[in-house]
């Protein structure tokens, strides 16, 4: 059986201590987290830098977009071949706009698909929580064992946390 | 594309030279004692070798000039003959007169990380000189308003015979007043210091320009404001400027052209130049005279990214016209395509755009080229060869037009491609050598990064630890 | 410029979530009194879709008058949204914070009604799904992508869900804040809306990240909408005054100039309203003015760009146009208008700092500037159109019917209908960006005094 | 695939003996009654949304007592490239195989964008639903559609008569003879100053029309390559050249 623990902090730099805390009680890396109401520096609570992917996302999307583009531009033309204006039957040039556009919007979609997933959101059991963590409090949270619940909540309480909640 | 590079080993320790596309480290702070004993240093460090460069290049300007007057005095009366010589003012102007808007731009955007590139770019303007004096062959030899009792189309519409050779005259005089303006506006605090520092006749030289400065507020805040209006004078002229060439010296010599975004496209591939002469007078700073210490990856990561801006400005603005020509087609945007792309400089054509917006485009997209010295470097440089060969595909082009056919309503018959002559050439190596060597010769005066700036930068700039990891603290002040 | 001020972020929420925990009095009967105007508009849309274009003053050859004046006005207006949220996220400009969100709900509500114009001001509008929806229909013909009115909806459609996501990726954490603040069924609505948002490393990365990602992934969309909108005038060489290279960086930049200054009334009016002066700061009319100083001038060199060369052919349809434009009744009229209300005026009001701190008068200089620039707009296509070519025989000019003007100040009500229902159940302003601004702010010490300074990662 | 002008097998056209021209209005008269054109009552007029597919535009040439009037009949001058057909997002216009620029009224929603693009402004938008008074209903030509409103119409050469003579050659085995097939402003124009038939047969009287020393097309510069042309004025006081354009 495993079981969250969240402690609760006023100041960050509690948090952060609570967060070496946990490294030294020999938790690993990516069981415990910090929970904050705003961004903060990256690595400033000494937490593990998150690793991402989300560069692939807008490059592979770019590349659906221009192909469909470029099929549903180009197959139409050569299928209703109706010339208009003397303008040749494949204009390169007009299907540029059309191309581009639909290149960017499957970028824009892909990257938004990209910063959901990235973000492993929806998150649908959102697992312990406070909200007076969007009001400032910094919260820090581990999911562990429940033997070794106890040697969390020592470590989170060592570093000063103003509250313990348990999941 | 985004600025963010993925983090790896934020307290690795490695040094970033070694690895630069990873985490680089914070630069470290400068004491203002050493960046002033050692920036003063470099006016003089390196002497001979760069003595040696400055003699090449004085030789090469010198034959450049001599070719000339053979030129002019046997080539005189054939307009076609002087397309590459526009060319190569055009070519000349837009590299070295864009770059001092990244020095105009930075400032009064207050951002820090132009500060120590601001001298450099400044100094860049100087080359306004050589192309006022190359350009006074071109302007004697421009085809007049009336030919034949016909006017042609110009921007001057009904005005004298002689517009477009006054107002190119002032417009160029007034660049090089406002150029001179703007590096002395930046320099007085650096005269100041080698009043202080230097020896022997810059000493007296300093203590000259200086003009009793000692730094009290007063003087910074006049200095700020002189550096404000001569920034906005320098920007408005160099606009002005590329307004009139581009217009008299390439469109309105081409019956038929009427393309009114030309002179912003002009002026945006000029600053798209002018980036890229920053970086590699940059990067040659750093490399030959030792100022690792001052040029950090913020400063090229920086011009990186507005480089890679510009160059996709530059197809936009490219598009932007040609879609209209080639959609519209009537006689005089046929025209346009069939002369000045398809024409006879279509290859031409197809080598600029690949130099100034293909290549660079998939190059400096990678986050990992712009964190790196040579990789942006590289970027500028095929940036540089690009906007070259464009401008010779159109002031060439442009040159070339009989002068019996200037008022038609539009070009029917396309003059064949003109090649440059071994007289062309020496004229526009010349060219480039006088550039080169007036900001070398500008840069044993006064230190290639401007020493207050540099000071001023380390001053605002403060590499922190904030909680568990380090942050660089960047000053806004009013 | 930065003033460092200490707010914590209890008070931040109950402030900026007054708009949805703590609906202030004056909302409902706003949104009551403009609903009715809106049910207005779409019933006489309704009646004129019903009756058929002859309610309207067009003629021949003023083919587009003041729908399509319109519909290139709110195309123009979204471009603020990116401006300030794309443009200045990649340059890290500090003041951009409180004004993003409602910049990018300009965009998606300006672009929704935009939209509109098109549609209603076709002969046939029910069978305009033909071109909106590029599959193949019963009459077995796809559309013509070679035509600018195909570019049109594609570009549009595509900044129009482009906006929408982005609004909603940097909603995600206000939404989250909203779900720890409510109950009952609005808790239950933000709790599905903020997938299960609890603000870890990881996910503030990801909106940073993401953030910069998306704002350089919709900049080149920003450039090429409004480029092609001014396309579909450009590429007729038919009409002398349209068929200039300039139009669409030209567009653009008045599309900018119009924009911001929208926003600058929308943040007058939110300060006002809301009551948010300690989030919304002179300092950031200060700022947004010297961007639009900046960007005014820019506009104001490309408008004589675009005049300078309009002339430079000599051609005789042209200067007739550019005659009846400039210095015919009532076209003269309205040239002088144009003129100073959109430059003259609001830029030299804004070239004092006294006035670009006092929230007042930019409300009204910025009000001055979407004058301008619709007039900009209705100056460009009319006159062009009813001066076309030798061939043009009527030379009465265009007269707007009184349904167009209505439907004109209906689309301005129909804006402000969309944003108020939206700001009942989310935040204007991002109140996590708020937030970071505290967290990022610091200050250096230098001798006495201490310089503002802001935390810029290591990266 | 259109083919290109000299490949097609026909390819009509029209040519305009300006000098021929009284101004009569015969063929304006004609072409309403035959293509339907709904009824320009004053309001229309007063509207500037007053329809004729064909115009005859009048001039004045000089100044009082030395001025003569001048007529030059305008009709849609079937462009090769036109700038009215690649605008239209539902190709409602196109450019069909025998060289026509055909209006399909199915197709079209109304954008008015083709209008825009016609530098001739030979183009209509339908304002209103047309009406006929009740003693009209009858005269409608059955052969051609009565347009709703909300599309664009404008001269199509007499479609109907085209196909009707193109189907008879059809049937036996037999190119279109010229002259055979006429459009209602060229039957109705009584001095013969309006000739259609088939640029395509060298033997056409189009064709030996079109080799005129007078031959001019309108707004050349704008390169739409029309398939109408005309031919100048003849001014016993002036050498004959193109005074119009």
């Amino acid at each position: 059986m495993s079981k969250s623990v969240l402690g609760l902090y006023n100041d960050p730099n509690q948090a952060a201590d609570a967060m070496d805390a946990l490294k030294n009680a020999g938790f690993a890396q990516g069981t415990f987290d910090v929970l904050t109401g705003t961004p903060y520096p990256e690595g400033a609570f000494g937490e593990h830098v998150p690793q991402h992917r989300l560069f692939r996302f807008p490059a592979f999307g770019a590349i659906i977009g221009f192909t469909l583009a470029l099929f549903l531009t180009a197959a139409t033309q050569i299928a209703y071949p109706l010339v208009t204006g003397g303008k040749p039957i494949l204009s390169l040039f007009a299907m540029l706009v059309i191309l581009y556009e639909m290149s960017m919007l499957s970028a824009v979609i892909s990257t938004v698909v990209g910063i959901v997933i990235e973000s492993r959101l929806p998150n649908v059991n959102q697992g312990v929580y406070d909200n007076r963590i969007t009001e400032g409090l910094i919260g820090v949270v581990i999911t562990t064992d429940d033997d070794k619940a106890d040697t969390a909540i020592d470590a989170l309480n060592g570093a000063g946390a103003m509250e313990i909640k348990q999941a | 594309m985004a600025s963010e590079a993925v983090h790896s080993g934020a307290h690795s320790g490695v040094h970033a030279e070694a690895h630069e596309e990873a985490h680089h480290e914070l630069p470290a702070r400068v004491e203002p004692d050493v960046t002033t004993s050692e920036l003063i240093a470099t006016t003089e460090a390196n002497a001979t070798g760069v003595r040696n460069w400055m003699w090449i290049l004085g030789a090469l300007t010198l034959v450049g000039i001599v070719v000339a007057f053979v030129k002019v005095l046997i080539e005189w009366s054939d307009q076609d003959e002087w397309g590459y010589t526009a060319a190569m003012v055009a070519f000349l102007f837009s590299a070295f007169g864009g770059a001092p808007l990244v020095a105009i731009a930075g400032t009064l955007a207050k951002g820090n990380w132009v500060r120590p590139i601001a001298r450099f770019a400044a100094l860049c303007s100087l080359v306004s000189i050589i192309c006022t004096i190359w350009m006074i062959p071109l302007i004697l030899n421009l085809p007049m308003l009336v030919v034949d009792g016909a006017r042609r189309r110009s921007i001057w519409f009904e005005g004298p015979d002689v517009s477009p050779h006054i107002w190119a005259l002032v417009a160029m005089i007034t660049l090089i007043i406002s150029a001179l303006g703007l590096i002395y506006a930046y320099a007085i605090p650096d005269f100041a210091a080698m009043r202080d520092h230097s020896t022997g006749w810059k000493q007296r030289f300093g203590a000259w320009l200086a003009r009793g400065w000692i730094g009290t507020t007063v003087q910074w805040r006049t200095m700020r404001m002189r550096i404000g209006m001569m920034g906005t004078l320098y920007f408005f002229t160099f606009v002005f400027v590329h307004f009139i060439i581009s217009t008299d010296f390439a469109m309105s010599l081409v019956p038929g052209w009427r393309d009114a975004i030309f002179p912003m496209y002009h002026a945006i591939s000029s600053i798209q130049a002018g980036l890229a002469v920053t970086v590699i007078g940059l990067w040659a700073a750093r490399k030959y005279l030792g100022l690792e210490k001052y040029l950090h990856l913020d400063q090229f990561w920086s011009i990186g990214r507005l480089m890679f801006a510009f160059t996709l400005l530059w197809g936009y603005f490219f598009i932007s016209a040609f879609i209209v020509f080639w959609y519209g087609r009537s006689g005089s945007d046929q025209m346009w395509i069939d002369y000045l792309i398809l024409g006879p400089y279509f290859w031409v054509f197809i080598l600029a755009m690949l130099f100034i917006w293909f290549t660079p485009w998939w190059w400096l997209i990678w986050n990992r080229v712009r964190r790196s010295y040579n990789g942006t470097a590289i970027g500028a440089g095929l940036i540089l060869l690009g906007v070259f060969l464009d401008r010779v595909r159109l002031y060439v082009a442009a040159w070339t037009v009989p002068e019996d056919r200037i008022h038609e309503r539009f070009l029917t018959e396309y003059p064949s491609t003109v090649y440059p002559d071994v007289m062309d050439i020496f004229i526009m190596v010349g060219a480039l050598a006088g550039s080169i060597l007036l900001i070398l010769a500008a840069t044993r005066v006064l230190p290639i990064l401007s020493i207050w700036d540099v000071q001023q930068f380390n001053l605002l700039y403060r590499p922190v630890e904030y909680m568990k990891t380090k942050v660089s603290l960047i000053g806004k002040p009013d | 410029m930065q003033q460092r001020r200490t707010i914590d972020q209890i008070h931040t929420n109950r402030v900026l979530l007054n708009g949805q925990l703590d609906t202030p009095k004056w909302w409902a009967p706003t949104v009551i009194v403009l609903g009715i105007i809106v049910a207005i508009g779409f019933f006489l849309i309704g009646i004129m879709v019903n009756k058929g274009l002859g309610v309207t003053g067009l003629s021949r050859p003023v083919y587009w008058g003041l729908f399509i004046t319109t519909f290139v006005f709110w195309v123009g207006i979204s471009h603020a949204g990116i401006m300030i949220s794309a443009i200045l996220r990649l340059s890290q400009a500090e003041w951009r914070r409180p004004v993003t969100r409602a910049a990018e709900l300009l965009t998606v509500f300006s672009l929704l009604t935009a939209l509109l114009f098109p549609l209603m001001h076709a002969g046939r509008p029910w069978r305009i799904i033909y071109f909106i929806l590029p599959y193949d229909f019963a009459r077995g013909i796809m559309p013509n992508v070679r035509s600018p009115l195909i570019w049109d909806p594609v570009a549009i459609s595509t900044y129009l869900t482009g906006s929408t996501l982005f609004l909603y990726i940097a909603l995600l954490p206000d939404l989250g804040n909203l779900r720890d603040r409510t109950t009952g069924w609005q808790n239950a609505l933000y709790t599905i809306l903020a997938l299960g948002w609890r603000g870890n490393p990881r996910q503030w990365k990801l909106q940073t990240v993401g953030g910069i990602l998306l704002s350089a992934l919709m900049l080149p969309i920003f450039v090429s909408v409004h480029s092609i909108v001014s396309w579909d005038f450009a590429v007729t060489p038919a009409v002398e005054g349209w068929h200039s290279t300039i139009f669409a960086p030209y567009f653009v930049i008045g599309a900018v100039h119009s924009g911001v200054s929208a926003v600058v009334t929308m943040m007058a009016l939110m300060r006002w309203l809301w009551k948010w002066e300690d989030f919304i700061r002179p300092e950031h009319f200060d700022a947004l003015a010297r961007l639009l100083i900046v960007v005014a001038t820019g506009w104001l060199a490309f408008t004589f760009l675009e005049l300078l060369f309009a002339v430079y052919g000599l051609d005789a349809p042209e200067l007739e146009l550019r005659d009846m434009q400039i210095f015919q009744w009532p076209w003269n009229l309205l040239f002088v208008t144009f003129l100073f209300t959109g430059y003259i005026i609001p830029v030299g009001m804004w070239l004092q700092k006294s006035v670009r701190n006092n929230i007042a008068l930019m409300f009204w200089s910025s009000l001055f500037v979407n004058i301008g620039m619709w007039l900009e707009r209705f100056m460009i296509i009319v006159p062009g159109l009813a001066r076309k070519t030798p061939f043009v025989y009527t030379w009465e000019a265009y007269r707007p019917s009184g349904l167009e003007w209505f439907i004109l100040f209906w689309s301005l009500a129909w804006v402000t209908f969309l944003m108020l229902l939206f700001s009942r159940f989310f935040p204007l302003v991002p109140l996590f960006e708020q937030k970071e601004s505290q967290t990022f702010g610091d200050s250096i010490k230098i001798g006495r005094v201490r310089v503002p300074a802001i935390v810029r990662e290591a990266d | 695939m259109t083919l290109q002008r000299e490949k097609r097998q026909y390819s009509w056209g029209m040519v305009v003996d300006v000098d021929k021209c009284t101004g009569c209005q015969a063929c304006v008269l004609a072409c309403q009654a035959e293509n339907n054109v709904p009824l320009n009552l004053q309001d229309r007029f007063e509207r500037a949304r007053a329809m004729s597919w064909i115009r005859v535009e009048r001039y004045w040439e000089g100044e009082f007592p030395d001025i003569k009037a001048r007529f030059i009949p305008i009709m849609c001058q079937h462009c090769e490239n036109a700038p009215c057909e690649p605008v239209c997002p539902v190709f409602a216009t196109y450019h069909n195989n025998e060289g026509l620029n055909v209006q399909v009224y199915n197709r079209c929603v109304g954008t008015r964008y083709c209008a825009n693009g016609c530098p001739y402004i030979v183009r209509f938008f339908n304002y209103w639903e047309p009406v006929w008074p009740e003693a009209f209903r009858n005269h409608l030509n059955p052969d051609v559609t009565v347009r709703s409103r909300g599309i664009m119409e404008k001269c199509s050469f007499c479609i109907q008569r085209i196909r009707r003579g193109v189907r008879n050659a059809e049937r036996e085995n037999r190119n279109v003879v010229d002259g055979e097939i006429q459009t209602a402003c060229t039957q109705a124009c009584p001095t013969d100053a309006l000739v259609f038939g088939n640029f395509n047969d060298e033997d056409s009287k189009v064709s030996k029309m079109r080799k005129d020393d007078r031959h001019y097309t309108l707004l050349p510069h704008l390169a739409t390559d029309p398939n109408v042309v005309y031919l100048a004025k003849i001014d016993p006081d002036r050498s004959a050249g193109a005074s119009h354009g």
